[in-house]
């Protein structure tokens, strides 16, 4: 009970970030390889007011999301300015850059020995609920204004802008939305371990968010949910397979790469709505044919 | 002393050069950046290390092994991984997916057959340094940088004027429309990917051979990752001289600043040279037309 | 003159779309024949069965007496090009190296000459033979798109709308070009919106309607239907 | 004071002078035909005007706002709507919500609102769906607007195009040869189109056209360019008959 | 060859787990230990020193009758990876002790999470830090059962002392807590001999550091007598290559990790190259068992930590049973225990070894040399 506590308190935390991610690449087609460098400084920083300051966990974990956004905002600057490729490059060497300077901080991060004493705060409800949330509010923000303007300037900067959208203005959003959803993520994550060190926050850990955006379905939130469910739980369920893990995992994608090219559940969206439709929809098709066809 | 750290800078523009050449071929072809590169790189240079080198031959085979090996595993990725995304028109994004894929698959490959042990090569030079004046230059980084050098520039020349250059940039652009032009899109796709297949596993003993082979060398891949976009992304003189240029970089902040903070530094240098000059080295600011 | 090109009961499906249904079409050898059709009946689907870019769900095409390899690559060596619609130019190559490789079945001098012969037929893709494809203006990149089909000296060349967007003196142009090919032994297969124009300059022709060849005849005899005048002249 | 006035504007690429002095004045309820032989530059003004680049030197007024140097997405909100040549409709989003795009920078919630179903979002998006259904019925297409554009014919597409730039509640309307790849009979429905929504709505029109039943048909007054200079502006009647016209764009009618 | 050993141990053992409460005939303990992952060559050499360890007590009539059964969880070298693999060693297989990893920062990622539970953690990270709380006092269940780092880096400097090196360079990864945790104790122990090392001349690299030779150029231009370089194997092997290659024909002096395989890994002259080591490899049985696993593993010192503190925990299962305070207890109480990486006396403190010897050795060539003992 206590280690499916412990998967599943990771796997939301996991899915908080992923869904971050989803807003970022998924709907706004930016490509970020410095994502977890967001989730450590939600870490580092949370962990530190509350060890280092004294401040409680609630302010501090408000405080790490504002300041991670901060950040986010003095990133995304030259990022949403700069061609699409470039995006992937600068926050790739952000992400380094950070990593860097959490080694270099020793007196204040703990360097390379990481950071200890963080207390245990995260809950398997509080992350479940967050998640939750999270994932709610992200499902709003894709069917509003935002999330059709993000998915058009993915289609088409140029005529997007032709059309009144201030493609700038909304990538940035996009991406001091998605920044502030993953330091979130790494509040609750170093609130969980009790410990952060700065090697775990690498490109690597991005690009398996990606990944798990990707595995889930191209447009569909709820496809990068379960996508991110599967895939972040899978290591953990094939632990006694020790080194082939990654194998197995890595085959699994390509197999859905391979015979299902828009991810598990493509551009489809599991509401109740689209449920139902799945039952209708097949009549709908054939009467509308007919139609066609006798006009 | 300051020459010493350029001729050392050297050899690591040299190191990231022909890991970008590699890299830079296949995203002048499909648009994506194959960041499965890395891993292929490592695994060519493992089988040849095993297959080779770990039975006392000398380098050329090492060297002929690992390229055949480079070629195998980039064709194989191509099928398994970038094939059907091609076939499907599938967003370009998901090539990105399948590339990381690839690189964990062979990286998970690499550890079952190697364990995370290291291996060395073989020391395959009588000296391991030249002496050029008072200063030092590794062998192996000498014929790095030749071999850099010399896959540039056959690698442009074929590029912008042969046919098969030709051939390759115009399934660049569009494949359906390639074939239109009895091009066999499949068939140079899959010799891009030879091509780069064999540039990776010649990278491979190299990196090996500076620094000790193990299943993450790979991850050396981003170097040229950031090598091509610097360069201008696609073309593969750019990258080369990104390569260089980032290698110098690199050596003379760390030399100067200490590591860590020339890993800030460089970032920050790397974003002030894409906001001042966008297009990249080599790219060419074509204003989008409406 | 015998038929160069029969299409024999072909069907494309894209998805649960049928685009074409069980379609028959010849064309003689040496001859302009003409598709006419709505948008979306299915024109350019046909062509793009017959360079083998889709795969049919049933019937074939058979070229000079036999069947047409799948491949596109292979079928333009069969001297079958298709020069596609919306133009298609490689947007980041210059003219000279699109028209190359619209050549790219040859080699050497061949290839010299057969691009010699287009700056000929097109005086301004010479003078602006280094300018990226992706910059010209819409009728530039068309012409580039025709002249590029001619590189590789097809036997016959199915042109998908080749005067849309283009000024009218140039569609004159374009269509006395279609006939000047024509006349040089190449047959043509053309596709067209503009009916009038299309129906004037054809041999034979055929109105595809849903995916279904509806009526078919010589040029003048499609001008004089009514039906015809009505769904695709304008009244 | 017109509604747009575009004073001498110059633009070129490299050695390509792709504009060179164009002039123009429209007013609400006008629509002007911009023909032209191919390259001549009449994209180009059209990528002046709403902003994809900047003139080199001259002035472009919108209702009295200098919008020379405007970022495109400002000059777009002032009123200004447009087509484009190759069609760009969004990928991954249907007919309806590609519409939607053009209202959206227009709609007034914030980003609560994009997070949460406020009352101010809900009556919003209302407004919105209901315009949507306005100029699809204008187009015709409001039957397919769950359908996703990419499965769409051509002719279709270009209906989708037009609907989304009325949504952009335009004082003018650019068109970039809006009749390319129709057929003679939807040439004459897409003319009836452009009158109808020109008097119901009341906005100026420029027009990009190669199909002379079309631009012949509607436009008050003709602008003819060449090599990037105006050669001849008139009435449709005119320009027909200038020798030069014939001889640069229209050729002998056969 | 890690990789298969690692997955017979754990399919024997969960084939056998699944019976273990049921007779009470079988003592699970655990083994946490980067199998895969950076490290790994580590890990699996303290778990095949373990498992030979844990083999022989079966043969020899197990403990108090009972058969020990040892469980292997990977721990990748990811911090996360680690608390996970904890948690189902503690929760799921419940088992009663665990061989902890020589791994800092994997010790540090558990630590916390231990103390909720009464597990053992019988490791070898020895940063203090992971066994010693900020205000002084111990996680009850962290042990390292090799001299701390306090202890290895004064016997390095102290060896350098008697050899009358004077002028150092040190070279250390700043992104490793082992590094890290070296270098202050090294440069303290010198300082009281009143010598001081040029900060010019301390050196910090990092993961994404390659260029070892624009690191080492200040420290080989200066002509240091010894280059003291407490670092991993591989960033070993480029680190002595470069310096080689600069020139650099003093000492070097490195931490564990500087004994074989890293001769041959390095494949050529290691003359010059000294290390400390746990064990000493002319003791006879050492030779013996060392010989008796070949080269399956790669650190040999590690395989003997394995080894040894698996027998200690036999006595302390032996003498405490399976209960988790009392086990705790009797690793508190550790006292002379003569075992092949040294007398091992468990100072309650620290719960790391009070004073431990331990042995300096150089090559000659390729072939490794002891030098001398020291007391701890
Ligand atoms: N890739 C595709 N996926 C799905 N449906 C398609 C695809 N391409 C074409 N269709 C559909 O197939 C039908 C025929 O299309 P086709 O392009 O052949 O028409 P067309 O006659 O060339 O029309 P137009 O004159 O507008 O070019 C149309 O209903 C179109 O929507
Ligand atoms: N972004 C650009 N970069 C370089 N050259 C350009 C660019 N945009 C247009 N041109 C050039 O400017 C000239 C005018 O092009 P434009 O597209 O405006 O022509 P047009 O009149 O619209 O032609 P068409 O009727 O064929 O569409 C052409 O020669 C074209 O090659
Ligand atoms: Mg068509
Ligand atoms: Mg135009």
């Amino acid at each position: 009970m206590a280690l499916i506590s412990n998967i599943l308190t990771q796997v939301f935390i996991t899915l908080i970030a992923v869904t971050g991610v989803y807003v970022l690449t998924g709907l706004t087609g930016m490509f970020s390889l410095g994502q977890a460098a967001f989730m450590a400084i939600g870490a580092y920083v949370s962990g530190l007011l509350v060890v280092k300051a004294g401040v409680p966990f609630v302010l501090a974990i408000i405080i790490a999301v504002v300041a991670a956004m901060g950040i986010g905002y003095l990133i995304g600057y030259p990022v949403v300015r700069l061609r699409r490729d470039y995006i992937s490059l600068v926050t790739l060497g952000f992400g380094e850059a950070i990593a860097a300077l959490l080694n270099r901080m020793t007196s204040l991060t703990g360097g390379a020995s990481g950071f200890t004493g963080i207390p245990r705060k995260t809950t398997l409800i509080m992350a479940a609920i967050s998640a939750i949330a999270v994932i709610a509010l992200v499902a709003f923000f894709k069917t509003s204004k935002y999330g059709r303007q993000c998915i058009a300037l993915r289609g088409d900067e140029l005529a997007a802008k032709a059309m009144g959208i201030n493609v700038t203005k909304i990538k940035m959003t996009t991406f001091i939305f998605s920044v502030a959803l993953t330091a979130y993520s790494g509040c609750l994550y170093a609130f969980y371990m009790s410990y952060v060190d700065p090697s775990g926050f690498g490109w690597k850990k991005s690009a398996d968010w990606v990944i798990m955006v990707f595995f889930g379905g191209v447009n569909s939130l709820s496809g990068s949910v379960i996508g991110a469910f599967i895939l972040s739980a899978l290591p953990q369920v094939l632990r006694g397979l020790a080194n082939y893990r990654y194998v197995i995992y890595a085959v699994l994608v390509l197999l859905i790469i391979n015979f299902k090219p828009t991810g598990l559940l493509g551009e489809w969206e599991l509401t109740p709505k689209n449920i139902k439709q799945l039952f209708t929809k097949k009549k709908s098709v054939k009467n509308s044919h007919k139609e066609e066809g006798e006009g | 002393m300051s020459i010493q750290i350029f001729i050392n800078g050297l050899a690591t523009g040299s190191v990231y050069a022909l890991i970008a050449t590699g890299f830079a071929l296949i995203f002048n072809v499909l648009k994506f950046s194959n960041f499965s590169h890395g891993a292929t790189m490592t695994a060519a240079a493992f089988v040849a290390y095993f297959l080779v080198s770990a039975k006392g031959l000398g380098l050329a085979p090492t060297l002929i092994i690992a390229a055949l090996a480079g070629a195998a595993i980039s064709l194989f990725g191509e099928f398994v991984g970038f094939r059907r995304i091609t076939l499907n028109h599938s967003s370009p994004t998901y090539f990105f997916v399948s590339s990381i894929t690839l690189g964990t698959l062979y990286e998970g490959l690499v550890t079952i057959k190697a364990g995370s042990n290291f291996y060395n090569f073989p020391q395959f030079f009588k000296s391991t340094t030249l002496s050029i004046g008072s200063f030092v230059v590794s062998t192996s980084d000498a014929m790095m940088f030749i071999i850099s050098a010399v896959v540039l520039v056959i690698l442009a020349y074929v590029i912008s004027k042969t046919r098969i250059g030709r051939a390759l940039r115009a399934v660049s652009f569009d494949r359906e429309t390639a074939q239109l032009m009895g091009i066999d899109s499949t068939r140079t796709i899959q010799l891009a990917f030879i091509i780069s297949g064999i540039l990776a596993g010649v990278a491979g003993v190299f990196l090996g051979v500076n620094y000790t082979l193990y299943p993450s060398l790979g991850s050396l891949v981003v170097k040229g990752f950031i090598a091509s976009v610097i360069g201008g992304l696609g073309s593969i003189t750019g990258a080369v001289i990104g390569a260089v240029l980032l290698g110098i970089t690199e050596t003379i902040l760390l030399a100067t600043l200490g590591s860590g903070y020339s890993t800030i530094a460089t970032f920050g240098i790397m974003l002030l040279f894409l906001l001042v000059r966008p297009q990249g080295i080599a790219g060419s600011n074509i204003q989008e037309k409406a | 003159m015998g038929v160069m090109l029969k299409v024999n009961d072909l069907s494309v499906n894209y998805g649960h779309v049928k685009a074409l249904k069980h379609a028959n079409i010849e064309v003689e050898s040496g001859k302009i024949v003409s598709i006419i059709g709505a948008n979306g009946a299915g024109k350019s689907t046909m062509l793009r069965a017959i360079s083998g870019l889709v795969k049919p769900a049933t019937g074939n095409v058979e070229f000079m007496g036999s069947a047409l390899p799948a491949k596109p690559s292979k079928i333009v060596a069969k001297g079958v090009v298709h020069v596609p619609e919306g133009r298609k130019t490689f947007s980041g190559l210059t003219i000279r190296d699109n028209l190359l490789v619209g050549g790219y079945l040859y080699k050497g001098k061949q290839l010299e000459e057969n691009l010699e012969k287009q700056y000929k037929l097109f005086p301004i893709l010479e003078e602006r033979k280094n300018q990226f494809a992706g910059t010209l203006s819409g009728g530039e990149q068309q012409m580039l798109a025709v002249s590029r089909g001619l590189m590789s000296n097809p036997k016959i060349i199915l042109l998908d709308e080749p005067s849309m967007g283009l000024a009218p003196i140039i569609v004159n142009q374009i269509y006395d070009l279609i006939r000047q090919i024509r006349d040089s032994g190449i047959t043509v297969l053309l596709v067209e919106q503009n009916a009038r124009k299309a129906l004037g300059i054809c041999d034979y022709a055929y109105v595809l309607e849903n995916g279904i060849i509806s009526l078919q005849g010589t040029g003048d005899e499609l001008l004089r239907s009514d039906s015809v005048r009505k769904a695709y002249l304008g009244g | 004071m017109a509604l747009l006035e575009v004073k001498n504007i110059y633009k070129s690429f490299g050695g390509v002078k792709a504009i060179q002095d164009f002039s123009i004045e429209a007013n609400a309820g006008e629509i002007h035909g911009i023909i032209g032989p191919n390259g001549a530059g009449k994209t180009t003004i059209f990528n002046v005007i709403s902003g994809v680049y900047p003139a080199d030197s001259g002035s472009v007024v919108l209702n009295g706002s200098d919008i020379t140097k405007m970022e495109q997405y400002k000059i777009t909100r002032l009123g200004m709507g447009r087509t484009f040549q190759n069609i760009r409709l969004f990928k991954g989003l249907t007919v309806e919500e590609n519409v939607m795009c053009a209202f959206d920078p227009q709609s007034k919630y914030s980003i609560l609102g994009g997070l949460l179903p406020t009352p101010t979002r809900r009556s919003e998006e209302k407004r919105g769906r209901e315009l949507c259904g306005k100029y699809l019925e204008e187009v015709g297409m409001k039957d397919y607007r769950y359908e996703r554009p990419e499965n769409l014919s051509y002719g279709m597409q270009r209906r989708v195009e037009i609907a989304r730039a009325l949504m952009c509640e335009p004082k003018i309307l650019l068109l970039d040869e809006p009749a390319a790849g129709l057929n003679p009979t939807e040439v004459s429905e897409l003319t009836e189109l452009i009158q109808r929504i020109s008097k119901d709505i009341g906005f100026g029109i420029l027009l990009i056209e190669h199909r002379l039943e079309l631009v012949m048909s509607i436009s008050h007054i003709i602008h003819v360019q060449n090599f990037g200079k105006t050669i001849a502006v008139g009435t449709p009647e005119e320009v027909q008959h200038n020798q030069e016209v014939i001889e640069a764009y229209l050729g002998k009618e056969e | 060859g890690g990789a298969s050993s690692s997955s017979t141990t754990s399919t024997a053992a969960s084939a056998a787990g699944s019976t273990a409460s049921a007779e009470g005939g079988e003592i699970l303990i655990g083994c946490l230990q980067d199998v895969t992952g950076n490290t790994s060559a580590l890990g699996i050499s303290v778990q095949t020193g373990a498992q030979a360890a844990v083999d022989e007590i079966n043969a020899n009539g197990g403990v108090g009758g009972k058969t020990l059964v040892m469980k292997t969880y990977d721990t990748k070298g990811d911090v996360t990876e680690a608390v996970n693999a904890y948690i189902t060693a503690v929760t799921v297989d419940k088992v009663s002790l665990i061989v902890g990893p020589p791994v800092a920062n994997i010790a540090h990622a558990i630590k916390e999470t231990s103390e909720s539970y009464d597990v053992p953690v019988v490791g070898f990270a020895l940063d203090p830090t992971c066994q010693v709380k900020d205000d002084g006092s111990v996680y009850k269940n962290m042990f390292c059962f090799q001299p701390s780092a306090t202890a290895q880096g004064g016997i390095m400097a102290a060896f350098a002392e008697k050899n009358s090196f004077e002028t150092f360079g040190i070279i250390y990864n700043q992104e490793n807590s082992y590094s890290v945790s070296l270098l202050d104790p090294f440069i303290n122990k010198l300082a009281e001999s009143n010598i001081t090392i040029d900060s010019k001349l301390v050196v910090a690299y990092g993961a994404a550091d390659t260029d070892y030779k624009t690191l080492l150029q200040p420290i080989v231009s200066a002509g240091v007598d010894a280059i003291y370089c407490p670092n991993y194997t591989q960033q070993l092997v480029a680190i002595v290559t470069a310096a080689r290659a600069l020139g650099f024909e003093g000492a070097i002096i490195t931490g564990l990790d500087g004994a074989p395989a890293f001769n041959t890994t390095y494949g050529g002259d290691c003359t010059g190259v000294y290390y400390i080591n746990n064990i000493n490899t002319e003791d006879a049985t050492t030779q013996e068992m060392s010989a008796a696993v070949g080269d399956k593993v790669s650190a040999v010192n590690k395989y003997f930590l394995g080894y040894d503190v698996v027998m200690i925990a036999k006595e302390a299962l032996e003498s405490a049973g399976t209960d988790g305070a009392a086990l705790r207890t009797a690793f508190e109480g550790v006292k002379d225990y003569k075992g092949l990486t040294g007398t091992i006396t468990i100072d309650p403190a620290t719960h790391m070894p009070a004073d431990m010897a331990m042995f300096m050795y150089t090559y000659d060539n390729q072939t490794p040399v002891m030098l001398e003992e020291f007391a701890g």
